[in-house]
């Protein structure tokens, strides 16, 4: 029983990677066909770690990342679709078309959005965790971002406020070795990257972020810590990017070779021929079931292609909000007075 | 209902403990508002009453509390975050103009943010260059934010408990020169709930030869030149005080105009491309021929701000300024 | 001197190589300008003629590489600082709208800061509410910057020469959607220094019907607009461009005005304290008695921006809409 | 001869430190009369920083600030006069009246400013040791900051340029104990502020700032290092301010018994009690040192009363410069090509 159980959920690691995959091909695709604008982004390559990561926390948790988000959102449950037809910028995306691939937000499922301006989103991070310890709600919050992300003012501020306050925040950063054609050792003067913590005496760790399992375990472990005893953690998380930095970029800033090195470790590879090994999964259900995903993927398209785009006379509807009549505010009760979440 | 007289700053305290007191989800967050009880001390006592998880001091991270209050806002709380000056939210600038109006558009109606932003703001007392900025018309740029500047006591608490209750994110920016003014104000709760709505100018003096647009600092400059032209020149000036500059109340503005024909803004900010040059536009857009002159503008000159009090005084607005332009637009 | 068709990217290249050339003490920084050629190729090259110590890589570090610059340039040295766009400038708000302009003021004259931001500035297509900002605006706020707009391959040259050389910082924003547009350039060095004087408007189309003041990526609108209320109702519309926003150019527009008496601004950025409100203050304090109509402004509307293609485009200004206001304001 | 040598330097610690507190009491009294306007922040207490850093390192090594300024520049060798004269708004100040007592700039003394933003002057300290790297000089730059600073973001993003290209620059935390009415504790999660230098892999380490000599000692040793191994220090010195934060703060965070104790370990009594100990100085040269101190100080309010008000004539003459005509540009010679002193 316990063994089914386990099936079913590894499985799914292999099945929520899969559809990020092929989703994406399908994305790019449809990019250089023209028909979606702005920039894209793919997440190709670092599957493990939304999927691994999101499997490692509960649905109640809050995540946020960067404008390289499609994985995130997905792992979390979006629909294919949804995410489709955002980027198609049409009126039935996750964000009604108006956010577009870096924007990508999903309130039913805790996803607090794809943000595009480098390491901004982290101090929205630090409160959301803030709101969780406020009303004493066992939340925690993933905060993902870029190795390029880790020099920027906001990070620093929102790390040394989640380490002040004590905040169940998971600083995960995506270390895929580049931010844009910038390698790692370029950005910052670190040895490694996971030393950043120390900065806060923050604990610090290292995961291997091509391993969906391994991914899963950490973050459960960290997540059911700092549930219960608040406080944030610094985890560094060795991926690598596949695809360009966005649609645009052809990559010459790295060998053909060191692309091809780092394709062995590909998590979804190596994870359904782990799957095959233990018993798992069977060659032939591998395929049927990249089948049926890479039908989901196909179906995205002729759903985005078949929505309506956001009518003109909605254009001035999403700049300010009616505020709402019927809020109810919560009287101040005395008991509050005494409560010190955040230690000050 | 007996009035009671009180200081600007009172006003902005009561604002503070009522709505804090009114809802649970309202909280405030700043450099030194709990222990020391604000470095101006707005928030003085509310440490007291309220207790550490509803007043927090922050380290001096601009970017990080206004941030982690904008996260807060989108998961329903509703944060008040002070800024010692709002000179130091120039540091925080993108979390305001970025993460703030545009979180609504981004994620397609799912989350919007019910914060204020708030703190004195514009020029103070030979605070040099750098802490005397006027950034309304910088925020007032971007769709989506919420300008609010008072210049009684009666509307810094009236105004700043409507933009607690708002939705929206609201900068609320207040004036240090006047914190200890005085003023009449109803009594506080749980006898009377001042809500003043956003986006309703305030006639502060009626007239017909000319209208003077102004708010915050300028406003109490521009009520006693109105003063002195009556007494010298028997001119009947009406006084305007904006209240808010987003949203707009450009429906008082043109009423005004088309009774009064001339128009002069006083302003406490830089002049190029400020309060004054946006509400010239809707203006002459709307009323062009109700004009007899040009719009003329009272504003800081066009200098970064000098420490030297001579200097200083010579670079702002000031009673003296507002008079010429009023004189000088009625061809005086 | 033989005129050759280059691209405004190509002529950017070619400012920044000669300057480089030029003056030892000029140097490149910013994310990606060196090994990766630039995010949007204009320092391509640059790495390779002139080595590391010149064209220099950042970290994502606004305002850390910005504030660095004007260290650098406090003790003589002459950095170009790129912005991979001025939406990204707004987390360097502080070090462009404080450090850069107060120095002089703060040290009574001992340090200035010969320095040029520079990069792509507005709405670009599809980027969604955060990479598409207008920021002219703001910067032209601040006394003390010098904000600089090209529309041509041959301004995009010489003023960014002129920029480079100037010793006060100069805000300088370049228009994403016109890097591959072509015009004619004079050679390049050692044969031709093209270099623009800042605060010189180009009147680029004649007409004495009307006068469309504008800049950057709107430019070619509003020439465009131009031919075409020409042929459609024999309309002389004349087109300014007005190159740098400061210091502006009033002479080149009153000059104007008071030929074709009517006004329509043509922005990329929003409306409210944007340019056009200011264009209009000055041209209607100077020029009062000139204007036979309201001026209008084409600018973004008051929204947030959208992503969606079709809410973009209704958002944005455009060569339809620029058409309609001068109708509008012709009476037609 | 050595000897000699050593006794007037240091006499010269004690007399700068002694400067300084006249000064500020000086201005102070000036303050309380009414005669000084804006914000004032006194250095008293902290003396041994500035000037056993300024005496560990060279003239020509740029020193930068905060808003609490007037000990750098005095150390630097500003005079009172034109000290004073800046406070009180006067043409003859040493920022011309413009600047005030949150800005002292002193361009000969290559004291670089008094800055009154918290943390933005950090990455022009960077700028500055960049300057310095670019020309090939071995200069080296010192830049103060506060406990308080250590927080935002600027900060965070000048030790990581400094890290990651190498500059010279010592990063001097001045840890009074307290920002503004913040105890150091509640603003940030660090067990030790030394400890932040961890998370930039850079050199760090903790002195003593109540001890002239040992603040001396420690700068002297990491300028020469690094004077000829460029690379950035994080210094965390321990010090203590006898005042309010500014005139305007009674001080209530803290009680008279922490403020005397702190009193007990006053860098002037104890240097100048070391150097009688040690026979560099008598009782009767200390107070003879003293009175010509205080008496200099006394003829630096006469000096700014009797100074001029900058001539209102002159308000827009300090916002735009006029651009050289003369500047001479130094035309690009193949070798630098070659140079890499930023290691990118
Ligand atoms: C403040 C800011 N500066 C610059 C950019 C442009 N930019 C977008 S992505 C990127 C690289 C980020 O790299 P990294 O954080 O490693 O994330 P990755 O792309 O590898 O997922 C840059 C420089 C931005 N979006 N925001
Ligand atoms: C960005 C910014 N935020 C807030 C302030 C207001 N402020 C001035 S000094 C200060 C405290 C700084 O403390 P610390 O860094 O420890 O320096 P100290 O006063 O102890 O020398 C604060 C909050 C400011 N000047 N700049
Ligand atoms: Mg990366
Ligand atoms: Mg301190």
């Amino acid at each position: 029983m316990a063994k089914a159980v386990d099936k079913q959920a590894e499985l799914k690691l292999l099945y929520d990677m899969l559809s990020i995959r092929r989703f994406e091909e399908k994305a790019q695709q449809q990019y250089q066909m023209q028909k979606i604008g702005g920039f894209l982004h793919l997440y190709i390559g670092q599957e493990a770690v939304a999927v691994g990561s999101v499997a490692g926390c509960e649905h109640r948790d809050y995540i946020i990342t960067a404008y390289r988000d499609h994985g995130h959102a997905l792992a979390r449950g979006m629909g294919m679709n949804e995410a489709m037809a955002e980027i198609f910028g049409k009126s039935t995306g996750c964000s009604k078309g108006l956010g577009g691939s870096m924007h990508y937000f999903d309130k039913k499922n805790n996803m607090m959005g794809g943000h595009a301006i480098i390491g901004q989103h982290l101090p929205l991070a630090t409160g959301f965790a803030f709101a969780a310890r406020y009303r004493g709600e066992d939340r925690v919050v993933l905060a993902y971002m870029g190795d390029g992300a880790i020099n920027i003012g906001s990070f620093h501020e929102a790390l040394n406020l989640a380490g002040l306050y004590r905040l169940p925040v998971i600083f995960i950063c995506e270390n895929n070795q580049f931010s844009m054609g910038t390698a790692v050792s370029r950005s910052n003067p670190l040895k490694e990257i996971v030393n950043r913590g120390a900065g806060y005496d923050m604990k610090s760790l290292v995961m291997d972020g091509m391993d969906v399992r391994a991914v899963r375990e950490t973050i459960a472990d960290i997540s059911t810590k700092i549930r219960t005893n608040p406080e944030p953690y610094w985890v560094e998380c060795r991926t690598y990017r596949y695809r360009g930095h966005s649609m645009s970029d052809p990559g010459n800033y790295r060998t053909k070779e060191e692309l091809e090195k780092h394709k062995k470790d590909d998590p979804i590879t190596n994870f359904s021929a782990t799957l095959i090994k233990e018993g798992l999964l069977t060659d032939e259900e591998y395929k049927k079931m990249d089948a049926e995903i890479k039908a989901l993927a196909a179906e995205s398209v002729k759903f985005a292609e078949a929505s309506p785009e956001p009518d003109v006379s909605t254009l001035h509807d999403y700049t300010s909000v009616v505020t709402d009549p019927n809020y109810q505010p919560l009287p101040t009760t005395p008991e509050i007075k005494t409560q010190n979440p955040f230690h000050c | 209902m007996q009035m009671r007289e009180i200081t600007y700053r009172q006003a902005l305290n009561e604002a503070l403990a009522e709505e804090l007191d009114r809802d649970q989800n309202v909280f405030l967050m700043g450099e030194e508002v709990a222990q020391y009880n604000g470095a101006y001390k707005i928030s003085q006592g509310l440490l007291d009453r309220f207790g550490p998880k509803r007043v927090i001091d922050t380290p001096i991270a601009e970017a990080g509390f206004a941030g982690l209050g904008l996260g807060a806002s989108m998961v329903g709380l509703r944060p008040i975050v002070e800024f010692m000056t709002f000179s130091f939210s120039l540091v925080a600038f993108d979390q305001l103009v970025n993460n703030a109006p545009n979180m609504l558009t981004m994620s397609g109606g799912q989350f919007h943010c019910p914060i204020v932003f708030r703190g004195p703001n514009g020029p103070a007392h030979q605070l040099g260059a750098t802490h005397m900025h006027a950034t309304e018309c910088l925020f007032a740029n971007f769709p989506g934010l919420r300008v609010v500047i008072p210049s009684t006591p009666r509307d810094a608490k009236g105004l700043l408990k409507a933009s607690v209750r708002d939705d929206n994110p609201v900068i609320f920016q207040e004036v240090e020169m006047l914190y200890s003014s005085k003023g009449l104000v109803e009594p506080p709760m749980p006898d009377f709930d001042l809500v003043i709505p956003l986006g309703k100018a305030n006639v502060s003096r009626e007239g017909t030869d000319l209208t003077v647009l102004s708010y915050g600092r300028t406003m109490p400059m521009a009520l006693r030149a109105a003063e002195e032209v009556a007494k010298a020149h028997g001119l009947h000036v009406e006084v305007i005080d904006l209240r808010s500059i987003k949203p707009l109340d450009l429906e008082t503005i043109l009423n005004s105009v088309a009774k009064t024909h001339r128009v002069v803004v006083a302003e406490q900010g830089r002049p190029f491309c400020g309060i004054g040059s946006e509400l010239t536009f809707q203006i002459q857009e709307h009323a062009f021929d109700e004009l007899d002159a040009p719009i003329a503008r009272v504003s800081m000159d066009e200098v970064c701000m000098p420490y030297s009090e001579v200097l200083e005084h010579a670079a702002l607005p000031s009673e003296e300024k507002i008079v010429a332009a009023i004189k000088a637009t009625c061809g005086l």
